[in-house]
């Protein structure tokens, strides 16, 4: 499921400082938040290709990143450059309602299109940051931005304890699906329900044993960072 | 019958888990075939390229001589033809009684509850364990847990069952009664595929043998021919069940099971 | 079980409101996150600062959780964090035929505390953004303003208010839903319309348009939620 | 030396999981402690109790001869002599990181950075996993977390250390690298108590038994004879070692180990 955190542990910058790679990341989302265009289209496809050959990544599996988010992406774009106004002119594609017209703004386009690109531009950096920093380093980072210690001790056990409640969820949802639990809405609804109330009785289950085996390393209420 | 035709799969693009796989399974009257191999060798992976849960990256999958079609049609009928039961019981028992639980998948098939309510009995009945039937799971042993997991399979009715380590966290009289339950199940008809890291429940309970190392079949055969490879079997970090071991380096005839080397045994008498 | 589920009782009580807020999160995971680069600089800036006070309180009521004597409160802060992260990526059937996901935050607000949670709540959005390439850095604030301050105190109020109006348990909880979902994607709604208002409507009519994209998807799937919310809770309480 | 005496535990009044157990361990040079008893027979509540998780209801524990203090300073200088490895890895690793995790019982202890760089790289060479050191615990085996898991009380460097199923989930070769890996820990001075369902994992490794049932102590020995009892063994649900089995049913002489029947055997000469 978390396919990125396997990448970022065997990419071939892994050995960076990443205070240095935060730095890089930062330098390409200001490049994204600036106004000159073409650089943004420079950053965009070099980043990207360097990313790939970083990341000993396919093409393919870089671009399925994309496929859940740009949805989303473009539902904004939509809602922003659909208007409704009196003037006919005014639109693209205009649909007459009453005595109004829906239809796509001519004067956002242009914005549409600047916003499209930043969001781009900037997603590639992000990833660019994700594949190449191990969410190890990346603690470091938070360390170093001096954020309070609980909240990186926190972090850091969520971290691992993320990847125990994968491997739960994956088995009982493998086994649901076999014993066709999923092949309907209605089925689905069910079987999420009890997926979610089966992870739940391991969140107690695991609070209990990890209670003991931090007895057994004498814990001591702090975690080292 | 199962066929993998030149079968490949992997998860990124970077390592094969399996690699040009080429099998037959059930054929031959073989009715309890076993699957070995170390950690990493590709058995879990083979399994689920089997019920279909991945979808092989290269070759294909034939039952009964029909390709697999992975739509949702083809895959539901593939899982009524074989039935998976994973090692840990805890993540695929879902309802805290368990005759809820077996029933589970029938009530998805939207059975009628009387027909339902039948063939649960019978599969409790099957795996003498009708007695735990309103019985909650959290009170059952590891072993009790494991026959539930398989009821909840075999109640679909499918030809075929897949179990993935059906020994693991049992005790020594679970897993005595896990070897009766196997010859029951092929009593009763159905074909078993199994793998297991217990190699002496491996060669007592196993009629055909594939091993698996690095995503390829290495070697394959009867447990008088397979077993025999020690250094096959070295090279995979696989040991010798102790029968095959006496025969080997104590010269002593080589026995199918216990029960055969302590009725027949020429040293006995 | 039996024994444990007795023992945590009122933990259960808790994580039941809290998970009211968690599968109430609307829409899908990403969906109802901005994304990254969405939103212009100042923007990001603004909704830091602004989510920072709830953040800031957060931090202070966990220090007092840590110190309160829970034994390993950490540990259990954790686990419930990720368990919340992991559910988030439950998919949920959705009418466009695409597949949706609660986004999970809410479950430590009602646990720990009301203000724990816009510090969990960051962890997962910053898990999201990194594991799951989901939301992003820069809109981390909105995001956090919307998903885990917004919605949760909307729908802790409208749970109390049902409970005080004695309305039956289930109907709350699946209102509790409702109104958490519904609140959380008006915000969005919100931040998206002050930031790119219609030409010729203004603010006023860019949110009526952010409001409608989202409420056509928004409506068979909060049913949904709120049934599966409903369910899961009487799974719990009659095991 | 670990002493138990009249040592009983229930946790509701109803049942008492241990019942009235006295016993001695690591008396006579003992360093391989062997608990057996089927499902249920209280072994895990012993360890618990041994380890001042759970608080005997009545009876008491006293190791080198001092009862067990039940305050904040008493546990902890008894965790520091019993250390505990429990069945399941993932529960008690707390870092993402191999040496990271191994290194936190030591960071517990506020020992100094070099001290405890220095025993992480020795605990980890010891157990063939220097390798892993900087890798992630998500991406591991379950052999290698399992011993991940045991690097990590190991480290603490305490006389005892309670294994609990080690070799559950592990393939053959894992199982026969626990095996050395207890031979050295004994090396090392180490003393180890252990439960398995393995029968021969158990009478390969360990030097002397206790038998569990229903809470009492049924008997105990050597391994030359607990399990030359078949039928207490089989009262208890439990299976003798196939070098029993042998020794018993086909009169060859009872060898220690493997090594030891295929060296000296007089068949193979």
């Amino acid at each position: 499921m978390l396919s990125i955190d396997k990448y970022a542990y065997e990419n071939r910058i892994v050995n960076w400082s990443p205070k240095l790679k935060a730095l890089l990341w930062l330098l390409g989302i200001i490049i994204a938040f600036q106004p000159i265009q073409w650089l943004k289209v420079v950053v965009l496809f070099s980043v990207a290709g360097v990313t790939i050959f970083v990341a000993r990544v396919s093409l393919k599996r870089y671009i399925s990143w994309f496929y859940a988010i740009l949805p989303f992406v473009l539902l904004s774009i939509v809602g922003i450059v659909v208007t409704v106004s009196s003037q006919r002119s005014s639109l693209i594609w205009p649909l007459r309602i009453g005595n109004v017209y829906l239809g796509i703004a001519k004067v956002m386009l242009p914005r549409a299109g600047q916003l499209a690109l930043q969001c781009v531009t900037a997603i590639v950096c992000t990833y660019w940051f994700a594949l190449t920093t191990p969410f190890i380093q990346i603690l470091q980072v938070l360390k170093a931005a001096h954020l309070p210690r609980v909240m990186i001790e926190v972090t850091m056990l969520m971290y691992r304890f993320i990847f125990i409640f994968i491997d739960a969820f994956e088995q009982i949802h493998r086994a649901q699906k076999l014993r066709f639990g999923y092949d309907s809405v209605d089925l689905m609804v069910h079987s999420s329900s009890i997926l979610a109330k089966m992870l739940f009785e391991q969140v107690i289950r695991n609070y209990e044993m990890m209670t003991k085996a931090l007895d057994a390393k004498l814990y001591n209420g702090d975690f080292y960072l | 019958m199962i066929e993998l035709k030149h079968l490949s799969f992997s998860y990124d693009d970077k390592r094969k888990i399996l690699d040009d796989v080429s099998l037959k399974l059930g054929g031959d009257g073989h009715k309890v075939i076993g699957i070995m191999g170390q950690n990493g060798a590709g058995k879990s992976t083979l399994f689920l390229n089997l019920v279909g849960e991945l979808r092989p990256t290269s070759g294909e999958v034939l039952i009964d001589g029909k390709k697999v079609e992975y739509t949702k049609k083809g895959l539901r009928d593939l899982r009524r033809k074989i039935g998976i039961v994973f090692q840990n019981s805890d993540q695929q028992i879902f309802y805290s009684i368990v005759k809820d639980d077996v029933a589970f998948a029938l009530h998805n098939l939207k059975l009628p509850a009387n027909e339902i309510h039948q063939r649960v009995e019978r599969v409790l009945d099957e795996l003498n364990i009708l007695n735990l039937k309103d019985r909650p799971i959290q009170y059952l042993s590891g072993g009790q847990k494991k026959r539930v997991a398989i009821a909840g399979i075999m109640v679909i009715g499918s030809e075929w069952i897949l179990l993935d380590e059906p020994t693991s966290g049992l005790d020594p009289d679970g897993r005595i009664r896990m070897k009766k339950l196997i010859k029951k199940l092929v009593a009763n008809g159905q074909k078993i595929i199994l793998s297991s890291h217990d190699m002496d429940f491996m060669y007592e309970t196993c009629d055909y043998f594939y091993l698996l190392g690095k995503g390829k079949i290495l070697n394959e055969g009867t447990k008088q021919s397979v077993f025999n490879d020690e250094k096959l079997l070295e090279e995979n970090n696989l040991t010798q069940p102790w029968l095959v071991k006496i025969h080997q380096k104590l010269g002593l005839p080589l026995y199918a099971d216990e029960q055969d080397l302590f009725e027949n045994n020429s040293l006995n008498s | 079980m039996l024994k444990i589920i007795s023992r945590y009782r009122k933990f259960i009580t808790f994580f039941m409101i809290g998970l009211v807020y968690t599968l109430a999160y609307p829409l899908t995971a990403h969906a109802m996150h901005i994304m990254e680069g969405m939103l212009p600089p100042r923007w990001c800036i603004f909704w830091f600062v602004v989510s920072a006070p709830f953040f800031i309180y957060g931090l202070y009521r966990m220090y007092k959780i840590v110190n309160s004597g829970i034994p390993n409160a950490k540990v259990m802060l954790a686990l419930c964090g990720a368990f919340v992260f992991v559910l988030s990526s439950l998919k949920l059937p959705s009418v466009t035929g695409s597949c949706s996901h609660p986004t999970g935050v809410g479950l430590g607000t009602v646990l720990f505390g009301p203000g724990v949670m816009s510090v969990l709540g960051v962890i997962v959005l910053l898990f999201q953004a990194l594991l799951l390439a989901h939301g992003g850095l820069t809109t981390l604030g909105a995001n956090e303003f919307s998903m885990t301050i917004v919605g949760p105190i909307v729908g802790y109020a409208v749970w109390k208010l049902c409970r005080a109006m004695k309305v039956n348990r289930s109907v709350s909880l699946f209102l509790c839903a409702m109104f958490a979902d519904w609140s959380t994607y008006v915000t969005t709604a919100f931040q998206l319309a002050i930031v790119f208002p219609d030409p010729n409507g203004g603010i006023v009519a860019a949110l009526i348009k952010f409001l409608s994209i989202y409420a056509i998807t928004q409506i068979p799937l909060a049913i949904a939620e709120g049934l599966l919310t409903v369910i899961v809770y009487n799974l719990v309480i009659s095991n």
